[in-house]
C-alpha cells in the first residue's frame, strides 16, 4: 500500500518538455512553466555571479583598513550594486521563480500555472528590469546603498538613481505577476483530491510568499517611482525644503523591504520542509503548525518594519510597538525550527547532499534568527544598528537561509528538472565547503559589529582588521565552494547519469511522472488520495503525547 | 452561433478554452480571481500616495486647503460625473455580454471609451491651467518652475507657498498616476471593442470583458476618493 | 458556481445613487460644519459611493467568499500601512517634551 | 581588562554597561538555543541515520502539547528581552535636564560642533567625566548618524529638524566617533573622536580655547542684524511679535487652538516656517528665514532665545555685558569655578 511502491514508473523514453520542441524560438516563446523556470534559472544565475563579483570586490577592499584597493566612490557603488543585484535580481526571484515555477503545478497536479502567458511575460519583465539596471550600472553606477535613503538619493547623489529605480520598478511587476499567478494557481488548479491540508509545505510557503509579493511590492514600486520623480522635479514629498519628511521614505521603503526578507526566506523554509521530510522519510511533525506559521509570518512580517528605524527620529512609542511585534514574528520561525528538528526523531536520515544543505540551513537560520532578536531589542539595536552586526545578521538569513535552501532544493530536484544526476560526492564536498566558508565569513562580522565597526565603510580603524581578514578568507572559501556546483551542474547536464522518474523513492506528486516530465506534466490528471509525505499508511501513525487522536489529519 | 454554445455543456468544446484548464468555469474563475488580486496590488500602489497625502494634509492643513481651493471645482465635478457614467456603461457592457446581446455590448464599450477619453481631455485642460498659472512643482517643466509669487494662490492664514508646492506635487503624482491608468484602460477597451466586433465574446466566454470591467470600475473608485480629497476638502474655509 | 447576472434596474439605481452622492459631496464641501466634520462627511460619502461600485458594478455582492476576503485583505493592509506610520507621527516628541 | 583581541568595545558611559548586560543575556540565550538545536540535530542525524535502504520509519502525528510548549516558552523569553530593551532604551533616549549642551551640525563629510560656552570643534568633541552632555543635532544636507561605540548610543542627524541624544561619560580617554548612516562619497571619512577628560582637565581645555563667541552671543548679534528686534523687542520682551523671554520650555498656546511645548525644534520651525504654529493673539506677519540663515546660525538664534530668562536677575546677554559663560541655560560647577 505504500505510495512509493504503488505507482508505476512511466517508461523513460517518452518525449519530455526539454525536447518536445526545438529551437531558440520555442524557448523564448514558451508558455510551459518548466521551461520558464529554466529561463529564470539561467538569468538568475547570471545575476548571482554579477552580485558575487561585487561581493568579492567588497571583501578585497576590506582586507586592509586604508581603503587602497578601490576609490571610495567606486566602493560605494560596488556595495550598492551588490545589494541591489542580490536582493532584487537574485534573492527575491531565486526560489519562487525557478523552483516554485517548476514545481507548484507539478506538486498540486496541474498542467501549468493558471496564466502561462503572464508567467512568460513576468520573465520578460524581469529581464527588462535587469537590462535597465545593468545599463545604469554600466553607464556609471549608483551609489545610494540599496536602501535609497532620502534626501541622499533624491538630491545629493550624482549617480544613476533614476535608471536604477526604474529597473527596480519594472522588476517589481515581475514579482507581482509571479505572486498573482501562484495564488490563483493554488486556489483554482489543484488536482482532484488535493485538499489544502494535503498540499506539500512547499506550496504553503509559496502561497504565503505570494501574499507578501502582491501586498508589499506595489508600495516599493510607488516609493521608488516617487524618488525618481523627485529627482527629476527637484522637489517632492521627501524633501525637507518643502516641509517634507525624509523619514516618510523609510516608512514606505521598509513597509515592503522588511516583508521582502520573508519573500526571500519563506520559500527557503518551504524547500527545507520538503528536504527534511523526504530525506528522513517521515511526515513533518506538526504539519498544520508549520503550514500556518508561514501565513503568520506573512501577516506579522508587515507589522515590524519600524525596527529598521529605532535610531531615526521615529517616535520612541512607535519604536516600542515595532519592537514588541518584532519579537512576536520570531515565534512562528521558532515553531518551524522546532518542528523540523522533531521530525527527525526516530526517522531514517540519509546523508545526501540536499539533506546536508537542509541541516546546514537549520543551524545557520537559528543563528540568523536569534541574532535578529538583538536587533529587535531596542537598547541593543541602538548600539548595533548600521554596524557590521546587522550585515552579519541578514547574511545569515539571506545566504545561510535562502541560498542554502536554494542550493539544497536545486540538488534535490535536479534529476527531475534535467533528467540527470549530479555527482553526489562532489555535492557533499561542496556543501561542507560552503558551510565552513560561510561561517568563517560572517561570524567575525558579529564581533566587528558589536565593537562598533559601521557598515558601508570604505576604510576603517585598524583594530577591526583582524575580523575583516578572517571574513575575506572565509569569503574566498565560500566563493570557491560556490564554483564547484556551478561546474558540476553544467557538467551533469551533458555527462551526468540518467535519472529515473523517482531517484529518491519519494511519494510526492512531482516524483510520480517521468524525469524530465512531459510538457503536460502528467499523462492523466492525477487523483490524490494521500497526504503530503505519506511514506507509510496512516494507520501506522505513532501518536506522541497523551492526547491520542487529537491531531486532525485532514 | 452564440445560442449553440450556450446550449452545449462545454466539456472540451469552447474554442477559447485554454489547454491547461479543465473547463470554462475554471478558466473564468481563475481570470476573475487574478484580476481581483491585481486590483489589490493597485490599491496598495495608490495606498503609498494616499499615505503621503494624508500625512502632509495633517501637517499642513491650511496650505492644502489654499492649494485645493485653487483647483477648478466645476471641471472636477463634471469629470466625476463623466467617470461615473462611464462606469455605468461599462457595467452595461458586461451585462449585454452576459446576456449575449452583441450589438448593444459593442455600443456600450464604445461609449465607455468615449467617456474615458472625455475625462482625459478635461484633465488635460486642467493641467494646462496649472501650467499657465505656473503651478507645476519644481523644475518638472523646464523654463516653467513653480511660481514664487505669493499671490498666485490665495494663501489662507498659516500656509506657505512651499507647502502649496507640496500639495501640487502630490496632486500631480496622484492624478497623473490615475490618468495613466485611464490611458491603459482606454487601450484595453479598444482591444475589447475590436474583439467584440469580431464576435469573440459570448455568454460562455466573456472573461475579458468582465475582468477589464473590474479594472475600469477600480479606476473609477480611485477618482471617487481623489475628487473630494484634492478638490473639496477645505472649500468651506475659502470665505473666512 | 454559475454566475449571477445583475439586473439593469439595479445598475441604473446605482448610477443615480452615485450621481446624487457626487452632488451631495460638492454641496457639503461649502457648508462650514462644526468640529471639522467636513472631512468626515466627505469621506463617508466617498466610502459609500465606492462601496456601491464594489458591491454592484463589480458584482462582489454576488461573488464567492474568497473575493470578499481579497477585498477585505486589501483594506486591512492599507490600514496597517496607515496605522503604523501614524503611530510614529502622532506620538513624536511626546517623550522629549514630557520631561 | 585588555585582552589579546577585544570582543567588547570600551565601556565609557553610564548606559554602556546596561546595554552590555542585555547583550550578554541575549548572547547567552542565543548560545543556548543554537547549541540545543544543533546538538539535537547532530544527535538525531547520527542516532537515526538510515541503516537499510528500504526502511520506512513509523509516521508520527504532531502533538499540541509540544507545540504549545515551544510556542509559549520562546514567547516568554522574548518578552523578557523586550521589556528589558524598552527600559534601557527609554533611558538612552530620554533627554536629561541639567546637561551641558553641545550643538552639532553634520555635513558631507564632517562634524561641526559648538559648545554652549563658545568653543568650536571639528570632528572632535571634548567632554568631562561625570557630567551629562546633551547634543542638539541637525544636518545641512543628508542624513548622518552620530555614533560613539564606547557610549553604546547613536542617533540619526536629519536635515530639516533637530534630533537630540545624550550621554554621561564615565571614563577618561579618547573614543571613536563614527557617522553610522551612509552619507555619500566620503562616508567612511566622517569620523572623529570624543575625548573624555577629567573635570579639571576639561576646565583647562575650556579656558585654553576661548576666543569664540558663545552661540547665544552670536545669536544675539544675528537677532539684531536680521531685524528680529523690531517685532520681538530689543531684548526679546515682545512687541508686534510674541515675547521670547522665558519662552523656552514653556507651553505656548497657538492661534489654531492647540498648544505646544517650546523646545528647540519648535523654535527652529518658527524661524524658518513662521506660519506653521502661530502664537495666540498674533497675526501671520513674520516672514520666513528659510534660506537666509544657515543651520549654524539657526542654532545660535535658538541658543540666544533659550538664554532669555524671565525675572531679570539672570540678565540675558546684552551688548553691554558680553559674559559668555553666563549665557548658557543651566548653571554648572564648571562655570562657577571660573
Amino acid at each position: 500500500m505504500r505510495p512509493i511502491e504503488s505507482f508505476e514508473l512511466p517508461s523513460p523514453s517518452k518525449v519530455n518538455y526539454l525536447i518536445a520542441v526545438y529551437g531558440l524560438k520555442s524557448w523564448l516563446l514558451t508558455k510551459d512553466h518548466k521551461r520558464i523556470a529554466l529561463l529564470y534559472l539561467g538569468s538568475i544565475t547570471f545575476f548571482f555571479f554579477v552580485g558575487g563579483i561585487y561581493a568579492l570586490m567588497i571583501r578585497l577592499e576590506l582586507l586592509t583598513p586604508q581603503g587602497d584597493f578601490l576609490a571610495s566612490t567606486t566602493y560605494n557603488k560596488v556595495f550598492t550594486q551588490h545589494g541591489i543585484i542580490m536582493v532584487f535580481f537574485f534573492l527575491i526571484p531565486s526560489i519562487p521563480a525557478t523552483l516554485g515555477n517548476f514545481l507548484i503545478p507539478m506538486m498540486i497536479g496541474a498542467k501549468d500555472l493558471a496564466f502561462p502567458r503572464i508567467n512568460l511575460l513576468s520573465w520578460y519583465i524581469y529581464l527588462l528590469g535587469g537590462i535597465v539596471t545593468i545599463y545604469a550600472l554600466l553607464a556609471g553606477g549608483v551609489d545610494t546603498g540599496w536602501t535609497f535613503y532620502t534626501p541622499f538619493s533624491t538630491t545629493f547623489s550624482n549617480s544613476y538613481v533614476v535608471a536604477t529605480g526604474l529597473g527596480i520598478f519594472i522588476n517589481g511587476f515581475s514579482s507581482i505577476l509571479t505572486g498573482l499567478n501562484f495564488i490563483v494557481t493554488i486556489h483554482t488548479m489543484r488536482a482532484p483530491g488535493m485538499t489544502w491540508f494535503r498540499m506539500p509545505l512547499f506550496i504553503w510557503s509559496h502561497y504565503a510568499t505570494s501574499l507578501i509579493m502582491i501586498l508589499g511590492t506595489p508600495v516599493i514600486a510607488i516609493t521608488v517611482l516617487l524618488v525618481a520623480f523627485e529627482r527629476v522635479a527637484g522637489v517632492g514629498i521627501f524633501n525637507p525644503k518643502l516641509g517634507g519628511d525624509p523619514i516618510l521614505f523609510q516608512h514606505m521603503f521598509w513597509f515592503y523591504s522588511h516583508p521582502a526578507v520573508y519573500i526571500m526566506v519563506l520559500p527557503g523554509m518551504g524547500v527545507i520542509s520538503e528536504l527534511i521530510a523526504n530525506f528522513s522519510r517521515k511526515n513533518i511533525f506538526g504539519y498544520s503548525f508549520v503550514a500556518f506559521s508561514s501565513l503568520a509570518i506573512a501577516v506579522f512580517g508587515f507589522l515590524v518594519w519600524g525596527h529598521h528605524m529605532f535610531v531615526t527620529p521615529q517616535s520612541v512609542y512607535a519604536g516600542m510597538i515595532f519592537s514588541f511585534l518584532s519579537f512576536a514574528v520570531a515565534i512562528p520561525s521558532a515553531i518551524k525550527v522546532f518542528n523540523w528538528t522533531a521530525t527527525l526523531y526516530k526517522s531514517s536520515i540519509s546523508y545526501d547532499t540536499p539533506m546536508l544543505y537542509a541541516l546546514g540551513f537549520i543551524g545557520l537560520f537559528t543563528i540568523g534568527g536569534m541574532t535578529g532578536l538583538f536587533l529587535a531589542a531596542l537598547a541593543v539595536d541602538v548600539h548595533v544598528s548600521d554596524t557590521y552586526f546587522v550585515v552579519a545578521h541578514f547574511h545569515y538569513i539571506m545566504v545561510g537561509g535562502t541560498l542554502m535552501a536554494y542550493l539544497g532544493g536545486l540538488h534535490y530536484w535536479w534529476p527531475k528538472i534535467t533528467g540527470r544526476l549530479y555527482p553526489e560526492g562532489w555535492g557533499r564536498f561542496s556543501a561542507l565547503v560552503i558551510f565552513v566558508g560561510f561561517n568563517l565569513t560572517f561570524l567575525p562580522q558579529f564581533v566587528a559589529g558589536y565593537l562598533g565597526m559601521p557598515r558601508r565603510y570604505h576604510a576603517y580603524p585598524p583594530e577591526f582588521q583582524v575580523f575583516n581578514v578572517l571574513s575575506t578568507a572565509g569569503a574566498s572559501i565560500l566563493g570557491f565552494g560556490m564554483l564547484i556546483p556551478a561546474i558540476y551542474f553544467v557538467w551533469s547536464m551533458r555527462y551526468g547519469r540518467h535519472a529515473e522518474a523517482n531517484p529518491w523513492h519519494l511519494p510526492g506528486l512531482e516524483w510520480r511522472t517521468q524525469s524530465p516530465p512531459p510538457t503536460e506534466n502528467f499523462e492523466t490528471t492525477p487523483i490524490v488520495t494521500w497526504d503530503a509525505y505519506e511514506f507509510a499508511p496512516p494507520e501506522e501513525t505513532e501518536v506522541v503525547g497523551t492526547l491520542r487522536g487529537e491531531y486532525d489529519r485532514a | 452561433m452564440i445560442e449553440s454554445h450556450a446550449a452545449t455543456p462545454e466539456i472540451h468544446g469552447h474554442p477559447a478554452l485554454q489547454h491547461h484548464f479543465e473547463n470554462m468555469e475554471q478558466q473564468r474563475e481563475a481570470g476573475t480571481l487574478g484580476m481581483w488580486i491585481f486590483l489589490v496590488t493597485e490599491i496598495m500602489f495608490f495606498g503609498g500616495m494616499f499615505l503621503a497625502y494624508t500625512l502632509y494634509r495633517t501637517l499642513y492643513p491650511e496650505a492644502f486647503a489654499s492649494a485645493s481651493n485653487h483647483l477648478d471645482i466645476t471641471l472636477g465635478a463634471v469629470n466625476t460625473g463623466v467617470l461615473i457614467l462611464s462606469s455605468f456603461t461599462m457595467a452595461m457592457a458586461v451585462y449585454f455580454t452576459q446576456t449575449g446581446k452583441s450589438r448593444p455590448q459593442v455600443l456600450c464599450l464604445i461609449l465607455t471609451l468615449i467617456l474615458g477619453l472625455t475625462f482625459l481631455g478635461i484633465k488635460a485642460v486642467e493641467y494646462h491651467q496649472k501650467y499657465t498659472d505656473r503651478l507645476i512643482p519644481g523644475k518638472l517643466i523646464p523654463g516653467a518652475e513653480f511660481t514664487t509669487d505669493p499671490h498666485a494662490v490665495h494663501l489662507l492664514e498659516g500656509a506657505t507657498l512651499k507647502q502649496v508646492e507640496m500639495f501640487y506635487y502630490i496632486y500631480f503624482a496622484m492624478t497623473g498616476m490615475h490618468a495613466l491608468h485611464m490611458i491603459i484602460g482606454a487601450g484595453l477597451l479598444l482591444y475589447l471593442i475590436i474583439f467584440s466586433l469580431k464576435g469573440r465574446f459570448d455568454p460562455e466566454y466573456h472573461s475579458p470583458v468582465e475582468v477589464i470591467g473590474l479594472y475600469w470600475h477600480f479606476v473609477d473608485i480611485v477618482w471617487i476618493f481623489l475628487f473630494p480629497l484634492l478638490y473639496l476638502l477645505g472649500r468651506h474655509l475659502e470665505h473666512h | 458556481m454559475s454566475e449571477h447576472i445583475v439586473s439593469v434596474r439595479i445598475y441604473i439605481t446605482i448610477f443615480l445613487v452615485l450621481l446624487v452622492g457626487t452632488a451631495l459631496t460638492v454641496w457639503a464641501a461649502f457648508v462650514d460644519f462644526p468640529y471639522g466634520l467636513n472631512t468626515v462627511i466627505a469621506m463617508t460619502i466617498a466610502v459609500t459611493k465606492a462601496t456601491f461600485v464594489v458591491l454592484y458594478f463589480m458584482h462582489v455582492r454576488y461573488s464567492a467568499r474568497l473575493i470578499w476576503v481579497i477585498v477585505g485583505s486589501a483594506l486591512f493592509w492599507m490600514a496597517i500601512l496607515f496605522a503604523f506610520t501614524f503611530s510614529d507621527y502622532l506620538t513624536r516628541g511626546v517623550l522629549s517634551t514630557g520631561s | 581588562m585588555q585582552s589579546w583581541i577585544p570582543l567588547i568595545p570600551d565601556s565609557a558611559s553610564s548606559v554602556s554597561w546596561k546595554v552590555d548586560a542585555l547583550f550578554f543575556y541575549l548572547s547567552g540565550i542565543t548560545l543556548f538555543f543554537t547549541l540545543l538545536i544543533s546538538g539535537t540535530l547532530i544527535f538525531f542525524v547520527i542516532r537515526y541515520r538510515r541503516r537499510t535502504p528500504y526502511e520506512i520509519p513509523r509516521p508520527v502525528a504532531g502533538s499540541h502539547k509540544l507545540e504549545t510548549v515551544w510556542t509559549v516558552i520562546p514567547f516568554i523569553i522574548a518578552m523578557t528581552i523586550f521589556m528589558w530593551g524598552v527600559f534601557v532604551f527609554f533611558e538612552q533616549y530620554k533627554p536629561p535636564t541639567n546637561a551641558i549642551e553641545v550643538y552639532v551640525v553634520g555635513k558631507q563629510w564632517m562634524w561641526k560642533l559648538q559648545h554652549a560656552t563658545g568653543q568650536r570643534e571639528i570632528n572632535e568633541l571634548h567632554v568631562p567625566v561625570g557630567r551629562k552632555v546633551k547634543l542638539i543635532m541637525t544636518s545641512e544636507d543628508v542624513i548622518h548618524d552620530f555614533f560613539v561605540p564606547a557610549f553604546r548610543t547613536k542617533a540619526d542627524v536629519v536635515p530639516g529638524r533637530y534630533t537630540t541624544m545624550w550621554f554621561e561619560a564615565t571614563k577618561a580617554g579618547q573614543y571613536h566617533l563614527f557617522c553610522a548612516e551612509y552619507c555619500g562619497m566620503n562616508h567612511s571619512g566622517m569620523t572623529g573622536s570624543v575625548i573624555v577628560m577629567e573635570p579639571r582637565d576639561f576646565d583647562n581645555w575650556l579656558s585654553g580655547n576661548t576666543g569664540n563667541m558663545t552661540p547665544a552671543t552670536a545669536g544675539q548679534q544675528l537677532y539684531q542684524t536680521l531685524g528680529c528686534a523690531s517685532c520681538h523687542g530689543a531684548n526679546g520682551e515682545g512687541g508686534r511679535g510674541p515675547a521670547l523671554t522665558g519662552t523656552f520650555g514653556s507651553q505656548v498656546s497657538l492661534a489654531n487652538g492647540g498648544a505646544v511645548i517650546a523646545d528647540e525644534a519648535y523654535l527652529r520651525e518658527s524661524i524658518i516656517n513662521p506660519q506653521a504654529k502661530i502664537v495666540t493673539g498674533f497675526g501671520p506677519i513674520m516672514p520666513t528665514f528659510q534660506g537666509q540663515v544657515s543651520e549654524d546660525q539657526l542654532m545660535q538664534l535658538v541658543a540666544y532665545i533659550k538664554s532669555l530668562h524671565v525675572g531679570g536677575q539672570q540678565t540675558p546677554v546684552t551688548a553691554a555685558s558680553p559674559s559668555p559663560a553666563r549665557a548658557v541655560t543651566a548653571p554648572s560647577p564648571t562655570r562657577n569655578a571660573r
